[in-house]
Parts: C-alpha cells; structure tokens; sequence
C-alpha cells in the first residue's frame, strides 16, 4: 500500500461515518437568517454610512458559518485551510494596497 | 548619423544631475556585481569543463550541497544594497514632485495629438508634428513642430491634464515625464539649467500619430525669454503676442459664462471666490476640502459633487462643450490669482461683454451630461 | 471516464487519494473565484468611497424585498443541498434526489425573481444601457407621497450626477449578472446531480460529486451574502423601495 | 500491493493498449486518439504544436516592427498599421507563447512523471484546458485578423474604451478565454503535485522544475481571475461606446477613474511576468545540476526563493504606475517592496553559480541555453533596479529601456529556459536525438542575436526614445539598425533550431531512456514514455539531483543509456 505525506491515508472507506448533524446545519441556517434581517435593519437604524462596516462585519460571520460548518472547512485538512487562506490573503492585498493609493492620492506629498 | 549621436544625453536641468547620478551608481553596482559574476562563471566553465567535449553521463564530483552561511550573506547583502536604492531614489522623486512655492506656472493640455502651452501672461504654444491637422487652431499655418521656450535658471511648474486619452509629457534632456491624466490635474516642475533646445516627447501610447506628439522645448537667457514673452520674437505660428494674462482672459470668461450672475459680492448666491486659492473649506455634509486646482476644477465640471456648506447647489455644470480645458484652465487662473476685493460689481445695467450670452446658461438636458468627444 | 465505471479512476491509487483530489480542485478554483469577484468588489468599493451620496441614492432604489426574498430562498437552498451530502453519505437515494430537487427549484426560483427585479429596473427607467435610463415616471424613493416624476429630475433636485448613478447601476449589473450566471451554471450542476442520482450512479463511495457542488453552491451563497448589503443597502436608508 | 493489483486488471478492461506497454505516440495514430486524448503527454504535444506556430507568428511580427524602425520615419508600414502590428506581436507572444509555453507544454508533459504520477488529477480538466485555449487564441487572432488592435497590449483605457475604433472587444474577449486556460493548468498542476506524488516523493525531494510550476501554478490560480474582471469591466465599458450610452467605468469624463484599470490590469500582469520566468528558473536548475553533474547549491533556498517570488510578486504591480499620477505614498510603499522581489532572483543566481563549482561541466546545447540564461537574465534582472527605484525610473518610465529590460527577462529569460528544456527533454519527448554540432550553433547564435537586439535598446532608452514611436529623431537610427541587425541573427537561429528539430524526427538517432544520464524520475520512464507514464509506480528514495553519486531518484545507477 503505497505511502502519502501530505495527506492522512485512511484504510477504510466509510463515508457515512463523517455525516453532519441535523440540528447543527439548522442551527447555523437560523444564525445567518438572523443575520440577514439584522443586515435589513441597521440599514434603517439611522447610524449612516458606517452601516457599511456593520454590514461587512455581520456579511463575515455570516459566510464563516457558511464556510466552516456546511463547507466543512471543520473536518477539512490543513492544506484546505490553506487554499482557502491563500485566497483571502491575496484579497486583502488586492483591497489593501490600491485603496493606499486612493486614499492618500490627493494628500500630496512629505 | 553615427556623428548625430551623442554618446551622453544632454543633462539641462538640476533634475536630470540627480537622476545621472542615481541612474550611474546603479549601473555601476549591479554592473560591477554582474561582471563579477560572469567572470566566476566564466572562470568555472573553464576550470571545470569536461575533458573530452562529448563526454556525458558518470564523473567524479563532491557532494555539495550548500552553505547556509554563503546563501545568508547574498541574501542580506544585495537587500542592504537595493534598499539604499530606493531610499535615494525616493529622496530624488520627493525633489521631482515639490515645485518651490514661487516658480510660475505653466499650463499644459495634451489632446491627440498635440500638446497646448499656456503661459501665465496668456503666451500660448502648440506643440506636436502633426499640427497640421489643427491648422485652424493654431492660426492656419503649416507644418512645424511647435517650441515651448523656457528661461534658463529659473525653476517653473508645469500644471498638466488631458482632453482625451492618457498622455506623458517627457523631456529627455530634464530626465522628467509624468502621466497627463484626463479629468484632472497633476503638476512637475523644472531647473534648467543649461540654453539649448531640447526634444519634447509623448511617452504614453496615445493613439495612430503618437510618435508626432512630439515638439522641442528651447531654454533661452532670462531677457530672451522676456523678448520672447512680449512678442518680440517668435519661435513658429503660435499665439505667443500678449494679448491679456491668463488670469485676465479668465475674468473675461468668468463674466461670459455669467459665473458673476451669483459669484458676485452683493447679492451673493453663491460663495465669494476671493483668496480661496489652498485653503481649508467646509462642504455640505460634514468634512473639508482644500481648495487646490482639483477641486476647483471639479467645482466647475460638477459642481455638485462637493458644495460649500451653507449653500444652494444650484450651479448647473460645465463640461467641455461649454468651457474647453484651454477656458477652464484661464478661469481656475483667475480665481487663483482673485485678492480681496477683487470681484468685479455686477451692475444692473451690467452689459455681458462681446460674444457672451445674458441669459442664464440652460440647465443640462441629457442625463450624460457632459460625454467627452466620442 | 463516466460516473458508470468503477468509482476509482484508473490515474489514482487509492479512493480518498481521488476524493482529496477533487475536493482539493474545488477549492482551488473557489479561491479563483474569490479573486475574481474581488476584483470588482474593489471597483465598487473605490467609487463608494468616491461618490457615497449617489451610491446611497442609487442603491435607495433598488428592491429591498425581492433582495430580501432571494436571500431567504439561496440561504434554505444551501441548506438543502447540505443535507443532500448527508443523504448521499448514508446512502440515501430518495431523500438525495429530493433534496437536490428542492435545491434546484430554489435556485430556480431566485433567477425567477431576478428576473421580475431587472424587469421592474427597466420599467423604472434603470437600466444603464438603455435609451430609457432616468426618464420613466416614477415615485421618489424616499417620499412616496410625492408626485410621479422622472428620476432625472429627481436626481437634478438633490444635486445627484446621473453618470454616477449610471456607474453604480453598472456595477448592479455586472455584480448580479455575474452571480446570476453563476447560478444558473450551479442549477445545471445540481440537475445533472440529480440525474445522476436517479441513475443510480451516486452511492455512498461516490458521494463526492455532491460534495464539491454543494461547495461551490455555497460559495455563490457566500457571495451573495456581501452583494445583498452592498448593493441593496449602500448609504443610510430612509425607508425600503419595492 | 492488492490495490496496484486492482488498479492494474481495472485499466487494462479500458486500454487493451496498455498491457501491451507502447509508448504514448504509437497508443493510437487516428487525429480522434490526439484529438479526444486526455494523456498529459499527448496534451504536451498538441500545445508544442500551436505554441510553435504562435511563436513564429509573433515573431515574424517582431520583424515587422524591427523593420519598420530601420528608417526615422517608419521604412514600410504607416503610423496606424505600425500601431497595430506591435499590438498583435505583443498579444500573440504574451498571451499565446509565453504565458502558456513552460507550463502547457513541460508542466503537462513532464510534471507528473517528475512525481511519478500516471497522469494529471484532472485529465479531463487538462484536455479542456487545450481547447479553451484555443477558443481564445481563435477570438484574438479573429480580432488581429479582422482589422487589429491599436491599443498596446496593456490596452489602457479611455483609449482603448472610447478612442480606438479597432477590434479590442473581441481581442479582449479572446485574451479573457485564454486567462481561463491558464487557471485550468494551473488547478490541475498544483492538485496533481499535492495528491499524486509517488512514495517517497516528499517535498525536499520534488525536482525544482516542479516547485517553480507549483509557484507559477499558484499565480496562475490567484492573480488571472483579477484580470478577467478587469477585462470583463473594459469590454463593458467599450460595448457601451460603442451602442452609443457609454458608461465611464474608467473613463474621466464620465467620472471613472483610468487609474483603476491600471491597477487591476497590472495586479495581474505584473505576476504573470513571474508566471513566464519562474518555470525557466525551474528549468535552469534542472539544466546546470545535469550538465556540471552536481547537485543543486543550497535546494531549500532555490526551492523557496521561487515561492517567495510568487508571494512578493503580487505586491509589486504599481511600479508600472510611478508616472501615471498614483499618490506619492502608495509610490514609495510600491517602491520599497519592489526591491525585496530583486532579492530571491539575485539568491538563484548566486546558487546557481555556485553549482557549477568543482563540477564536471560539458557544453552540450541544452547547457549553453543555460548559461545563455544565466547572462541574459542577469542583465535583465539588474536592469530592473533602476526601473523599480523611483528617482531614475522618471527618467527611464515608457522608454526603450523598459522594452529592453523586459525583453531580456523574457526572451533573454524565459524563452532560453523553453528552448533548454526543448533541447533537454527532446530525447524524452520523442524519442530521437537532433544534431549535437547545429543544436550548439544554434544555442550561441540565439544568445549572440539577443545581445545584439537589445543591448541597443538600453541606450536608446537612457537617451530617452520613447516605446511605441514608428517615428523617432534621426540620431537614434544609428542603434535602431543595430537593434534591428541583432533581430536578424535571432530569426536565422530560430530557423536553424526549427530545421534540426524537425530533421531530427527523419535523421535523428533513437535515444535511450537516460541519454543524458540524468536523475530525474523522468529519466527513469522509457523514451518515448509508454502511455500510464511507468511499468509500475516508481518508489523514491533520494533528492533529485544526486549527480555525484551517480543515482536517479528510484536508487538505480544514472549512467547514460
């Protein structure tokens, strides 16, 4: 039987040893509803234009829940965490780094 | 045409010794430390080469596998070295991107494919080799490069923008080229520092005659130049007779397109424009900006994007049908230069000077607005 | 090789080698996907920065329901297509083809109200490559007792630059367009799953298709949920456009 | 081994070829066996083929140009097809040769038998990867075709939204179809290395060619989908021109910001500059261990200094942007960080250098490519410096000495590291040898030419001749013929090596498994390799560059066979 390094080889194939449980998909269903009738009423709540940060920051979670119970970024190998990382990584860059253009653009200079 | 070539280019301004300098240094570091690593390659292949020059396969050679410490010393080393670079190279772009606080300004469009000069006391230059095709615009004569004329020794901020499409001006000899971006305006400037008559080039792609926005720029003597201003001589068929400043031709325009009609100091129905030139100013909404060239130009184009706290936005906008860059850039020069008490009094019996409407400009009709030549 | 051989393709050792394979290539080409739509996220987010008083007001009159509702129904689709895994894991045929049914139906149904959403854009005149754009009669987004009137000359009131309005509903379209078609192309996948599941050609050893399409179902949900307050909820809202 | 078993008796029921052992090229001679192949070899080979075909046609292109620029004011073509003709040069070799090239043909054809794999994870997706390509390299040769392009291949808007009246939306369309090729390599390159390796294959002991593919696949995956987006907004914006409600997403005049197009175009194509390079680093390391017969000069740091170029590379695109009105801050952050990715290409270098140190050097053509490299892409890569430090690139921004700089890391870098790995893995490939004696005249006439091409280049550029000019001051002509004088040196080589390749196909001599007697696992495979790559699955037990004991990574003597 040939020998992997980067991967745990298991000897047996049992597929339904691995299911999730009902209720914790259901659970994580109603966490992001709520989120997205809380998203609805920030939007209403008269605190302007920094509902934008509101949003993004309940967008996160929201989509972290996604990620990590029904993507099963929970029962994932490290190198998913990884890829997954990597692409948030470069994004970060792809915001950070022109937004330090268009914010300090008109500022002039030393 | 060997003879034409110059083993150096010509070095006419204070910029273009610091950029000599840096561009020197450079070449002769990595040069030295490409050299030298040609010569140990070199060195090997001989050294080690294979006796007999077919030969392949098996041959007797230690085990190396690496030395941290080597691999540690040429990592560290060529760092140190290229970030001395960019710690001068950065000292010299922070020199190239400041003009001193009194260099004049000369205004420069780009537009297919030529460049517009404007200068300060309403001097006006076309250059590019095509200009041919603008015959009309500059005063129907034929063929000719156009040449901008400097003063020697007396440094001047070029403010930049486009009517098209991106542009870069570029002067070789100045070791200076920044990007002429439509929609708004950057500036650079200039020392020259030496007479003699140099090339002007277009180094952003533009367009089928890009290789024609090309011109000269001629650094003459401080009373030369001077000559030059009043009329006395010409350097090709260009508008460089004074017929007003630009400050003065925008007052002219600033009373055509009725921005007096509410700019006015009685019935104000609109913020006074005296001495508003880089200051601090609050706009409705909350938050501040400066009044540089920018923003006054967006307050002309779209005047509705950033109105003065306390007032009506109720100015319609100016684009480019209505007031050209050449016009939009004599009326930012007027209300740069407008002291106190300066604007002109609207009187009821006030006559619009030749060629300008009386009536208020109409409102905008198509939800384009303005749309740039197609 | 079609999904009627043998679960093992003849290239690897090993079934968890395979498995790891595809799931691994799902996730690397979500992470493509990540970047892809960042690119315009960064667009976006550029000019919101810009021009914040048009965005609010463009994004004002946008539908907040139908947002509201196609939200509801992707979120219970990627539920459902959760619980397909589970079925397709333990073996579960019926329940499999059933949930992937009611995922697809659900996907269906959120292009369906895409659909009435762009109709309804068009007919107020906000479609920015049409000759129409500001022009129909429409009631203003934040007073409705108003009278009718042109969103041109709503915008004109307020000291709003149509161009940008144009520009912010440019990036709707492209932003939901984008989605959209990512949905459809996730419908496509889930009834070949489906069919595939009616074959009988998903066994619990061969669950792994399921598993990588609901990956990626996910991930448009996952970008849905930024494009929702982003697009329909940009600035401070007065009140919620139908 | 019960599952090798089972996976034996399982693929024999589909290739009954197979128990039979034929090499890849005789399991089937029907155009329908290539056509419909998802062998990552025969995959290899149909790319070769285009990618020929395309680089021929971008260089004739380049002749064109070359040319041209004999005479002051252009010697045979008008401003406009001038214009158009260094668009299409730069379209088809960007887009349709280099980015492709390395990892189309030598990722699919040799990175599974590196890691002694029988095939890529995703075959299908491999065979697809093809013809997507080809749709695309369709749409933009259509668009070239039909017309043109007048934009550059950096296609900056407004000009090419609203000026150009050329063919940039379906040339758009088409480089956007050939970016989706480029991630389906990618994908399947990077899970193929991280499922499919063989026992033993750890990552200390992978060939550097593959971790320079990981690297490039890793850029590929990442930075492509940028430009997809940003191509996607330009075609919006210019079919919005052009039904006549123009949009202005990077249009000033319609409140857009050009700027941002710059940004998003050069988040890609700045890495992908990395995407054409890193793979002939990787090359260059297999190349200098085999033929001074040592091992690698410190592996760790080659193997990462390839990764570190990928990270770092993504963080550098705005030094394309220094004059183009970004602000002063951003300026020097860009600046700065430019100047850490010189660092791991000057750690290669030195390494490589020291490689060759006591070894046992002979100069056979794929060496000499090597050393080719090894100049040409010093030059280039310190050229680079002045470019990424802000005070000089004021000077040197948009001139000669940018198309110098670059063609010398690309032609001078990448295009040496195909050829050696052309001339390398040939006997592999096919089975044949070429001419020894015209394969070395052919290396050094190569090198020679681009010299002679570019180095004029870098003077014309200090002297301020700036790129894209069909019309230029008559005191530059002097080094433009010379420029122009070096291109022909290259185009004869170029014709010479295509000539004894080819012959060699009728002339050559069978080669043997190991002709070379290289260490690679790739050498232990058959030559040509039989269609599941291996008899049976290799097992690893060394590094892959143990020249001086002699022994290819299964353990077995490296001696040439």
């Amino acid at each position: 039987m040939a020998f992997y390094f980067d991967h745990k080889h298991q000897k047996l194939d049992n597929p339904a040893a691995s299911v999730d449980n009902p209720g914790a998909i259901i659970a994580v269903w109603v966490a992001i509803f709520v989120g997205v009738i809380a998203t609805i009423g920030v939007s209403l709540s008269h605190i302007g234009d920094s509902a934008l940060i509101v949003h993004m920051l309940i967008s996160a979670v929201q989509v972290g829940l996604v990620g990590y119970y029904w993507m099963h970024l929970n029962k994932a190998d490290s190198l998913t965490w990884l890829t997954a990382g990597s692409a948030l990584f470069i994004m970060l860059i792809l915001f950070a780094m022109p937004l330090s253009d268009y914010l300090t653009r008109f500022l002039g200079g030393l | 045409m060997i003879l034409q070539t110059r083993f150096f280019p010509e070095q006419a301004s204070e910029l273009a010794w610091h950029v000599d300098n840096i561009i020197w240094a450079i070449s002769a570091v990595t040069g030295a430390t490409g050299l030298a690593v040609y010569a140990v390659i070199g060195l090997f292949c001989i050294m080690y080469r294979r006796k007999n020059p077919g030969e392949l396969g098996y041959a007797p050679t230690p085990r190396i596998l690496g030395s941290h410490k080597l691999e540690l010393a040429w990592t560290i080393i060529p760092l140190i070295i290229f970030l001395a670079f960019f710690g001068w190279g950065a000292q010299i772009y922070n020199v190239a991107l400041h003009p001193p606080a009194d260099a004049p300004e000369i205004y420069v469009v780009g537009k297919q494919w030529m460049w517009k000069v404007q200068y300060p006391g309403g001097q006006r230059v076309i250059i590019g080799q095509n200009s041919l095709d603008y015959a009309k615009e500059i005063g129907g004569e034929g063929y000719f490069e156009g040449i901008m004329v400097l003063p020697v020794n007396r440094p001047v901020k070029i403010v930049l923008t486009s009517e098209d499409v991106i542009h870069n001006f570029g002067i070789p000899a100045f070791r200076q080229k920044i990007d002429a971006v439509p929609g708004r305006y950057v500036s650079t400037w200039y020392h020259p520092t030496k007479t003699g008559t140099y090339d002007i080039f277009c180094d952003q792609y533009c367009g089928t005659n890009h290789s024609l926005m090309v011109g000269k720029v001629m650094v003459v003597e401080q009373k030369e130049y001077e000559e030059w201003l009043e009329g006395k001589w010409k350097t090709g068929p260009g508008k460089n007779s004074v017929d007003g400043s630009l400050a003065h031709q925008g007052r002219q325009l600033f009373q055509k397109l009725n921005c007096i009609q509410c700019h006015d100091t009685q019935k104000s129905k609109a913020p006074i424009l005296e001495e508003i030139y880089n200051t601090r100013r609050p706009i409705k909404g909350g938050g501040t900006v400066i009044a540089d060239e920018n923003y006054l130009r967006e307050s002309i184009r779209r005047p509705r994007a950033k109105v003065r706290d306390g007032w009506e936005p109720i100015m319609p906008h100016f684009g480019p049908d209505k007031v050209s860059e050449e016009d939009l850039i004599k009326v930012i020069a007027y209300i740069k230069s407008l002291k106190k008490g300066e604007t002109p009094v609207r009187t009821e019996d006030w006559v619009a000077p030749v060629g300008g409407t009386t009536e208020p400009p109409a409102a905008p009709k198509t939800p384009t607005g303005e749309g740039g030549p197609k | 090789m079609s999904a009627n051989e043998g679960a093992l393709k003849h290239h690897f050792e090993d079934i968890e080698q395979q498995r790891g394979a595809e799931r691994l290539g799902m996730w690397m080409f979500l992470a493509t996907e990540v970047l892809f739509f960042g690119g315009v996220f960064l667009a976006y987010t550029v000019y919101r920065i810009w021009y914040p008083k048009e965005w609010a007001a463009a994004s004002g009159q946008l539908n907040v329901l139908v947002a509201g509702i196609n939200t509801v129904l992707l979120l219970t689709s990627s539920l459902t297509i959760t619980f397909a895994i589970r079925a397709a894991q333990l073996g579960n045929r019926k329940a499999l083809m059933n949930l992937l049914a009611i995922t697809g139906i659900l996907g269906a149904g959120f292009m369906c109200f895409k659909a009435y959403e762009y109709n309804q854009d068009y007919e107020e005149g906000l479609v920015p490559f049409c000759k129409n754009f500001g022009k129909e009669l429409v009631h203003d987004p934040d007073d409705h007792s108003k009278a009718l009137s042109t969103f041109n000359d709503q915008w004109e009131k307020k000291g709003i630059a149509p161009q940008r309005i144009r520009l912010f509903m440019t990036f709707y379209f492209i932003m939901t367009g984008i989605h959209g078609l990512h949905i459809i192309i996730g419908i496509g996948a889930i009834f070949y799953l489906w069919y595939r599941a009616y074959m009988g050609w998903i066994t619990a050893d061969r669950y792994v298709g399921v598993e990588v399409t609901s990956l990626y179902w996910h991930l448009v949900d996952a970008i849905w949920l930024f494009l929702m307050p982003l697009l329909y909820l940009a600035g401070p809202h007065h009140g919620l456009h139908f | 081994m019960s599952t090798a078993t089972k996976h034996e008796a399982h693929a024999s029921n589909e290739h009954p070829a197979h128990s039979a052992h034929v090499s890849y090229l005789k399991d089937g001679w029907s155009i329908w066996s290539w056509l419909f192949t998802v062998d990552h070899k025969r995959i290899g080979i149909m790319y070769l083929v285009m990618l020929t075909i395309f680089f021929g046609v971008g260089g004739a292109l380049a002749g064109l140009v070359r040319t041209n620029l004999l005479s002051p004011t252009g010697l045979i073509m008008d401003n406009d097809t001038y214009n158009k003709t260094f668009t299409a040069h730069g379209v088809v070799m960007l887009f349709l040769f280099l980015i492709p090239s390395i990892p189309g043909v030598m990722g699919n054809f040799f990175v599974p038998i590196m890691i002694g794999a029988k095939d890529m994870a995703f075959p299908k997706l491999n065979i697809a990867s093809w013809y997507v390509w080809m749709v695309g390299a369709s749409f933009a040769v259509f668009a070239l075709l039909t017309g043109g392009i007048d934009t550059g291949w950096t296609l900056y808007p407004p000009y090419s939204s609203r000026s150009s009246h050329s063919n940039v939306v379906p040339g758009v369309f088409g480089v956007f179809i050939t970016g989706f090729s480029g991630i389906m390599t990618g994908l399947n390159i990077i899970v193929t290395m991280h499922r499919m390796r063989a026992p033993g294959m750890t990552w200390g002991r992978l060939p550097l060619f593959c971790w320079a593919m990981y690297a490039t696949s890793l850029i590929q995956l990442l930075a492509t989908p940028v430009l997809a987006i940003a191509l996607t907004l330009l075609m919006v914006e210019t079919g919005s021109n052009a039904l006549g409600m123009p949009i202005g997403i990077f249009d000033p005049a319609l409140d857009g910001d050009p700027l941002l197009f710059q940004h998003l175009f050069w988040f890609y194509s700045h890495p992908a500059v990395y995407i054409m390079i890193l793979p002939a680093m990787g090359m260059v390391s297999e190349l200098l261990t085999c033929f001074s017969r040592k091992n690698i000069f410190g592996y760790t740091a080659v193997a990462w200094s390839s990764v570190g170029i990928a990270i770092v590379g993504f963080l550098v695109w705005a030094h394309h942007m220094f004059v183009a009105g970004i602000s002063y801050y951003a300026a020097l952050l860009f600046s700065l960080l430019s100047m850490f990715v010189a660092v791991p290409s000057a750690i290669k270098i030195f390494n490589w250098t020291a490689t060759l140190y006591r070894g046992a050097i002979s100069f056979q053509a794929p060496m000499i490519f090597a050393l080719g490299f090894l100049v040409l892409f010093t030059v280039g890569g310190l050229t680079g410096i002045p470019l990424a430090t802000l005070g000089s690139d004021l000077h040197l921004h948009d001139t000669y000495f940018v198309v110098a700089h670059f063609h010398f890391v690309m032609v001078g870098g990448m295009v040496l590291g195909y050829l050696g790995a052309l001339h390398y893995w040939w006997p592999k490939m096919f089975g044949v040898m070429y001419s020894d004696f015209w394969s070395r005249i052919g290396a050094i006439m190569i090198c020679v030419g681009y010299v002679t091409t570019f180095t004029p280049q870098f003077w014309l550029g200090y002297h301020g001749m700036p790129r894209r000019y069909p019309n230029y001051p008559a005191e530059f002509q002097y080094l433009n013929v010379l420029s122009t004088a070096g291109y022909s040196i290259q185009a004869a080589a170029f014709l010479l090596i295509h000539t004894y390749l080819i012959a060699s196909f009728f002339t050559g001599k069978k080669a043997g498994p190991n002709p070379w007697g290289a260490t690679g696992l790739e050498w232990v495979a058959e030559s040509p390799p039989i269609t599941h790559n291996f008899e049976a699955t290799p097992k690893v037990v060394c590094g892959p560059y143990e020249y001086s004991l002699n022994m290819t990574q299964t353990g077995e003597k490296a001696d040439v066979r």
